[in-house]
């Protein structure tokens, strides 16, 4: 019997090409990600934007895990939660799953075991992977590795796939591994035959290829940000292995491998710590910082929270080093494996006592790049920590961003950094002498010169680096601490404003609220209440920040977490009233997407007309 | 280093070293601590040894925790940069500044409860990772500058200066430091700087993590009658098991190798220790002797100084990291960034 | 030759009885810390109101060292940054200690090594101490020890003490060590004979006895609170050595061999853990008030940053637990032997992702105490941790405050705690379940039923406790935390409030800038500038706060730090415009004085008038 | 506890213990581990100790760090509160829990990562302070949770999954512990239940910090060839050097004491241990004895296992700091305040 899908479902008869959603529920730890990542590669390849989010549990194997992929031909990236067909590999979560199909969609299961379908409106598409598998294949591994690379055969059919866009992958994958490469072939082949045979292909999802992909990469944000600090010419790193900030030393060390080994020796140019912890890693790094490297430390916040005195330490003695904070569901150990922006107050004001530290907000992967960057160049310009805060949406997703550029007349920012010569034009060295107002000093680095030794310490000091435990002089290096941390809102990266005509009401947000916020900009101008969106990227912010809001009302900080931390950085750093400031907050651990910001400023315009 | 070549004749008559530098160069600030600390004469020791190494002030690098004995770094060696961080966490500072330079002479000084306390995990770890740095554990049994608790290392039975005795057992570094696979392991006495000075300059000679534990009384809170970290006890108990004799690497030529009780063993920088064994049948290269000697003489109330184990064959941070031989913080930027073409390159891998 | 320093001394002819301050200056680790308590009992045992701030090095033998002493008749007892009188035992510090006298007062020193004096204004009161000590004895050590019982001798007459109440304190405190008693008795009568014979006593500042401290008693701030421990019943304490925090612990460690002995068996009542740091502290004060003590952990800055993880892990697996921050000057080890209230932020916010707790902020010892006991009643009830903000100012330095009083009515409020017979109430016990809507859920101790069994984890979980990685499930405990510490605030101490007569102008501030403001708003209403004074005692804060910014203006937000970290909370937690809170700081390490407040008031008044 | 004393028959046909309850009972929600961990297996033998040992399951408290070896409190005893913390710190959480309440039996769960990287220092120091309770290492040599990255006790040359092979020497937990003077030291193989249950029950029989280091490959990223901690290296590298016997208490009047290689130790319980010797002339009294025994079998490949070391004349915590015998949560408040009239007595010490 032939099920013809379209017709029994009205609600989507429209045609979907290039626009839709799909989710594959599997058990972790049976080999789905290179499928889906296979997916994701071939529409890519086939020009179209697409996003995928893993949603994987904190957990190595058995769990349920979902992997979900947006096509848009628009180039939209951020997650949606409307899934028009959803590949139901795990028993498990069944019905789950049937749940979250979106009226008129389908829902694609293994119909080795048969199953009643509980909805009207939703069309099943029964596929014995498992049968058709264990036919093909004899080891008991195979079979079950088999079942993903089938699916993605039977989707090649439904959504109209290229197959010779995933032949190629497929071939530059196992090029060399001839068995596995023809089991894939034949598992994919399988998949296929059966959707051609038994359903009508393509349904009304599918993928037409386009030509937007051309100067794109499908890249995660931990792998640009460790291109980020290779490219910035970072030498130490020190990491305590943690969900979702591993990858980021993962791939930093991957690209090390290749591009820093002297030729003849084959030796390293960089030096990697696995510390024991993350407070080992902050001292690696501060006092690789101290000695002269550019050095950094990903983490989480966990990991934020116990490098907390060291911060501080790096804070009051102007030490330059960069930490990368990799949100994840917190507070403690919260929710490794899924998303939030819960550490901005923290990382803001790490550690006791008066503090305050420079912030950086990326986006998205192509930011992470580019921020990663200028965060070493700010660090050693302001001798201070800098802070990257991205998240695991961010970091462990992939994204379709513009291809990364490089301009080789780039040159480290070093700051201040005297040299014999330097010390020759001096009657005497103090380390913490403000010669020219701007709230910076000269540090020497130690083995360069005797006249520049100083001596480097947490406890109070005057402005001669001495110890001291007198008020005034004291205050003294406090007080230009403080100015030095104000100059630096000036020296960031700007704050992004996208305008629409018309517009009063204004929404400020950061990182990796973006892409969804930029998608319900659109639709809300369509809808005629058009909004102006300002982005942060750095804290302290620039004035910029305040002059935004001041000329926009309502005011609405979007951002991903409980408190509204970003709406409490704002209230305590700018002179704007708070009042100004309405909240709209996701923080289940799930991306944001457009429907949180649609509907909740909509919902938030009925309660008080603006 | 052209500076370092014109040697400084500021003070005539006192005796110069190879690089015409006199003690007083190696000197710090006028140490605050209380007169008569046993960490004050470890500085010395410290001074007499960089000077006699004739080592370029500025090429030393001091790194320190919080303490009494942290804060000793700022008496010597002024024309040194000096790192006093936060507490009982200076090894992985260090690790990371030796990591990004590793052209410097590293000294760590850190005390009982800097080490053996809050930073017990960090000296492990120090050690394992075998950081190339002399690690000078100043052990007085107490937290000084917090005015005398008993510190980890705090001996059973050892009395507070308000008479009450210490009941938990000490955590013995040098057991501790050979469990955890250290490859230069020493004990010695802030009162005996004969003894001292030697064994620093092996440690500075070893390639690795050189622990060196000196027993250090605090007169103010730990050198009372009933205390087993006091001056009296010590001097009393003190047993030298191997006696230290450095031989650096210009005179090393001249050096005779295996005579009697004497074992010479090469470092890797080619300076020469000689090891004399004043207890026979002491091997310093076995671990294992080694701890059960230590145990057995501690029995008997006696505590084992001198070089106790040496392992010269181990190797270093940076050997196992496969580091480039120039320190890092000496590469041009150009050998650090592969530049726009190889960007483009590269990219291709994420399409 | 007989100087009279009634006459060189016009400025101060005019009669000073019971209100004056001096300074001793010494070198620390000589023994004048014992000399210094004397002369301060034996002026509060005249019946005087008198404070003491003791000025010490982060060092223990050799530095100079300075001990205030404030005779008030009135009963100030903030610190004054002026000074009739400066006994001057350090030369190293003669000049600076010269410079710090008020015009027309004296310098009293060690005359056995003449000095030239170089202020007009000045009368230089010359005994050759170590002479007459040298004289009088012969061990080094005493010779040293007794110059300081000396220079109490020459006190005496010049400020005409109670030689009876000194005898009475030496006897009480030497009575059984004969040998010692004589020498100070002697030591005494030396210093004393000699300024008889040579000076004009007593000086027209001078003691005179009241009446006004027979309900009163002078004690620090730290062995205050380690009362309020004792008596609210803490079983529990961890700790880990750290300036100015260790005299908490010490001062309960003799309590308890004094009031937590077994009768029979001798054994402790108690378990006082000496950690090996402070995250090991943390850790086990959260187990103990885990497994149902009242558990408690007294530190100072560098040890809440380390303590940040175990802070979330409190908060949010609700685990009831009293942290006591005994600030001193930051950031990072800073100057521990220095005063300041820089920890505000850090306390509020500890740990990453979205937390909040509950802080309390004592004024003085007498507080110190009450507020210790009320911690406890509020982490068992809240289930979360409280920290107790005190200051080195407070915990370290003698405050004389009002009899500390005691209901043996008190019973500590355990919260909710169930017991067999509760769960035979239950259907099925769930940790996490807010059954009444105040935010707070019932939980067990371990060991007491079977049927209370419960997982604790800091990882996510549903609001029965079980292990959750799903949004809805994960919001709707984080949601319930955030309303529990709402519902906090009411229950906190409430802010107290001292109003003058016609005020507009308010200040609001809070713990030890007390004296200081109260001594201030005095002067301030007498020169016709009154202002209204309410001292915050709690955070979440209560309703009543913001209430009185509202009903005054200008509001001067008066605290000791940097950043003005307790203007920021206001900000942050209340609904006042920030722009309507004029921050006024003083964070130089010393305690505040009336002078900073009246000063710092009048002065921003003519910058923009209110 | 009446609820206690009358037997629970939910499941007929099984065998029940002396409180009437079947294994059954002492199990908790089903693992979420790999199929295979070895980390299963020792929950396995933990049900079956607790079950053997007639404990009442809610007088046990399980606690953990972080890790998957820290998740299995979870699948066991789920009558048992349980405390899952953070990484590396579970025993000073747990060092406060008995502080509070010596009543309960206490058994920890920890990994390599958590006990020996992160929480080395906490670690050593439950062992100084002798907390009375079992603490079970499941020792995989990898991060197993954080996907196989390699831990402190990773040994020179094991090869991760992809091939590297570590380099820095490992941190064996055996060795340490009995440097920083373990009362209790055993070690044994999640595979080998018959030899790791007597281990488990004497470790709950000991008073003090009963160290348990169980091999438990992790079949996902270490189980595979070229790594020293996989089923098959342990398997064939495993030599037995005691085998140890547990005589719960009310047997142990008729356990016969010293007969042959057989040496029984009395429990602070009163239970009995009985130690055989397969290696002859071993020593489990002898600290050095053990270490020496222990590197000489690993020079030659070997991994030794049993009860390494046990030393029952120890002080436990409580000992130490005179606690009284009844658990501090249990003090009625009238015992803890000295009330107002002592207040008012104590404060004229103020005046
Ligand atoms: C995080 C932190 N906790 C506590 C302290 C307080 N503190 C300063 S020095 C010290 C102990 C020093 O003892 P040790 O290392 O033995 O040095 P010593 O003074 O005995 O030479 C402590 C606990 C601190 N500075 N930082
Ligand atoms: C502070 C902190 N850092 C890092 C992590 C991430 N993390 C979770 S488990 C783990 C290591 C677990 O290894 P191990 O203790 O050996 O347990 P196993 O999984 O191997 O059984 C790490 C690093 C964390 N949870 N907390
Ligand atoms: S307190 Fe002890 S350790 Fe510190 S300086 Fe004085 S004698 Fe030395
Ligand atoms: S990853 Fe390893 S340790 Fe973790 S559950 Fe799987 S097998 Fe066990
Ligand atoms: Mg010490
Ligand atoms: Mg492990």
């Amino acid at each position: 019997m032939r099920v013809d899908p379209g017709l029994s479902a009205a609600a989507v008869a429209t045609d979907r090409t290039n626009d839709f959603a799909l989710k594959i529920a599997t058990v972790n730890g049976t080999g789905s990600a290179s499928a889906n990542g296979l997916l994701m590669q071939s529409i890519f390849r086939m020009g179209v934007p697409v996003t995928g989010k893993n949603l994987f549990p904190s957990n190595i194997q058995g769990l349920p895990t979902w992997y979900e992929i947006r096509v848009s031909g628009e180039g939209y990236t951020a997650r949606t939660p409307e899934f028009d067909l959803i590949v139901a590999m795990n028993a498990a979560t069944y019905n789950r799953d049937l749940a979250d199909v979106r009226p008129g969609g389908w829902l694609l299961y293994d119909s080795t075991w048969p199953w009643e379908l509980a909805r009207e409106d939703v069309t099943l598409l029964g596929v014995p992977l498992a049968r058709l598998c264990n036919e093909a294949f004899a080891a008991p591994r195979e079979r079950l590795l088999m079942k993903n690379i089938a699916y993605v055969g039977v989707l090649s059919a439904l959504l109209d796939l290229d197959r010779d866009a995933i032949a190629t992958l497929l071939t530059q994958q196992y090029g060399r591994k001839k068995a596995l490469m023809d089991s894939n072939f034949q598992a994919l082949e399988l998949g296929h035959a059966y959707a051609a045979e038994h359903f009508a292909c393509p349904l009304p999802i599918r993928v037409a290829p386009l030509d937007k992909t051309a100067d794109r990469i499908l890249i995660d944000g931990n792998t640009a940000a460790a291109l980020g600090c290779l490219y910035a010419g970072a030498t130490v790193a020190a990491w305590y292995p943690i969900t979702p900030a591993t990858s980021l030393t993962d791939a930093f060390t991957a690209f090390c491998k290749q591009y820093r080994r002297e030729p003849d020796t084959n030796k390293a140019r960089v030096c990697i710590v696995q510390a024991e912890d993350e407070l080992s890693a902050a001292g690696v790094a501060i006092g690789a910082g101290w000695a002269g490297a550019r050095a950094f430390a990903p983490t989480s916040g966990p990991g934020i929270s116990l490098m907390s005195e060291f911060v501080g330490l790096a804070y009051y003695a102007e030490i330059p080093v960069v930490f990368f904070d990799v949100q994840r569901t917190g507070p403690s150990t919260g929710m490794p494996t899924r998303t939030q922006q819960g550490d901005l107050l923290l990382c803001a004001y790490a550690s006791h006592g008066d503090t305050k530290h420079i912030l950086l907000f990326p986006a998205d992967p192509e930011e992470c790049f580019y921020l990663s960057v200028a965060a070493f160049d700010l660090a050693e310009r302001f001798q201070t920590p800098v802070f990257v805060l991205s998240d695991l949406d961010i970091g462990m997703n992939d994204w379709v961003v513009p291809r990364l550029r490089w301009d080789d007349a780039y040159r480290p920012d070093r700051g201040k950094v005297l040299g014999p010569a330097d010390l020759d034009r001096l009657e005497t060295f103090y380390r913490y002498l403000d010669v020219d107002g701007d709230g910076i000093c000269a540090r020497t680095l130690p083995g360069v010169d005797p006249r520049g030794a100083y001596f480097t310490r947490g406890s109070g000091h005057n402005k001669l680096g001495a110890y001291t435990e007198d008020a005034p002089d004291y205050v003294e290096v406090m007080d230009r601490l403080a100015r030095k941390l104000t100059g630096a809102a000036a020296a960031l990266p700007a704050p992004v404003v996208r305008e629409m005509p018309g517009a009063r009401m204004g929404v400020v947000s950061l990182g990796g609220c973006n892409a969804a916020i930029l998608e319900a900009q659109d639709e809300m101008a369509g809808r005629g209440m058009p909004f102006d969106y300002m982005r942060v990227r750095g804290f302290p912010f620039a004035s910029a920040v305040e002059e935004f809001i001041a000329a926009h009302d309502p005011v609405f900080v979007i951002e991903q977490n409980r408190d509204g931390q970003l709406r409490s950085l704002l209230a305590l750093e700018t002179d704007v009233s708070k009042a100004r400031l309405r909240s709209l907050k996701n923080y289940g651990g799930l991306p944001l997407s457009r429907v949180h910001v649609v509907d909740g400023i909509t919902r938030a315009l009925e309660e008080v007309p603006a | 280093m052209s500076f370092i070549a014109k040697p400084k004749v500021r003070h005539p008559g006192l005796p110069t070293n190879a690089l015409g530098l006199t003690r007083r160069d190696y000197e710090g600030s006028m140490s605050t601590l209380c007169a008569g600390c046993g960490h004050d004469s470890i500085t010395a020791a410290l001074i007499r040894t960089f000077f006699e190494l004739d080592l370029p002030p500025h090429r030393i690098a001091k790194m320190s925790g919080i303490g009494c004995s942290s804060k000793t770094p700022t008496y010597f060696v002024k024309e040194a940069h000096g790192f006093n961080s936060v507490h009982g966490r200076m090894p992985s500072v260090a690790s990371g500044a030796i990591a990004a330079n590793r052209g410097l002479v590293y000294v760590g000084i850190s005390g009982d409860g800097d080490s053996l306390s809050i930073g017990l995990g960090q000296f492990c770890h120090g050690i394992r990772r075998n950081i190339d740095m002399l690690y000078v554990l100043e052990n007085n049994g107490v937290y000084g500058l917090t005015k005398g608790q008993f510190s980890a290392s705090a001996d059973i039975g050892s009395k507070s200066k308000r008479g009450e005795p210490n009941l938990q057992g000490p955590i013995d570094p040098v057991p501790l430091a050979l469990a955890v696979g250290a490859t230069f392991v020493a004990r010695s006495f802030s009162g005996d700087k004969e003894q001292l000075v030697p064994i620093l300059k092996a440690g500075i000679a070893h390639r690795g993590f050189a622990f060196v534990d000196v027993i250090s009384p605090c007169v103010t809170f730990n050198d009372h009658e009933g205390s087993t970290k006091s001056y009296a006890y010590t001097r009393e108990r003190n047993l030298e098991v191997v006696q230290t004799d450095f031989v650096p690497l210009r005179a090393a030529i001249t050096a005779e190798y295996e005579q009697g009780a004497v074992t010479a063993v090469t470092m890797h920088d080619g300076s020469v220790v000689r090891l004399r064994k004043v207890a026979e049948d002491y091997d310093p290269s076995d671990r294992e002797a080694v701890l059960a000697y230590l145990r057995e003489r501690q029995e008997v109330g006696e505590v084992a100084t001198g070089l106790l184990y040496l392992d010269e064959a181990g190797h270093d941070f940076h050997d196992m990291s496969g580091t480039v031989d120039t320190p890092l913080v000496d590469l041009p930027y150009e050998q650090l960034c592969p530049g726009a073409a190889a960007l483009e390159e590269l990219q291709e891998r994420f399409r």
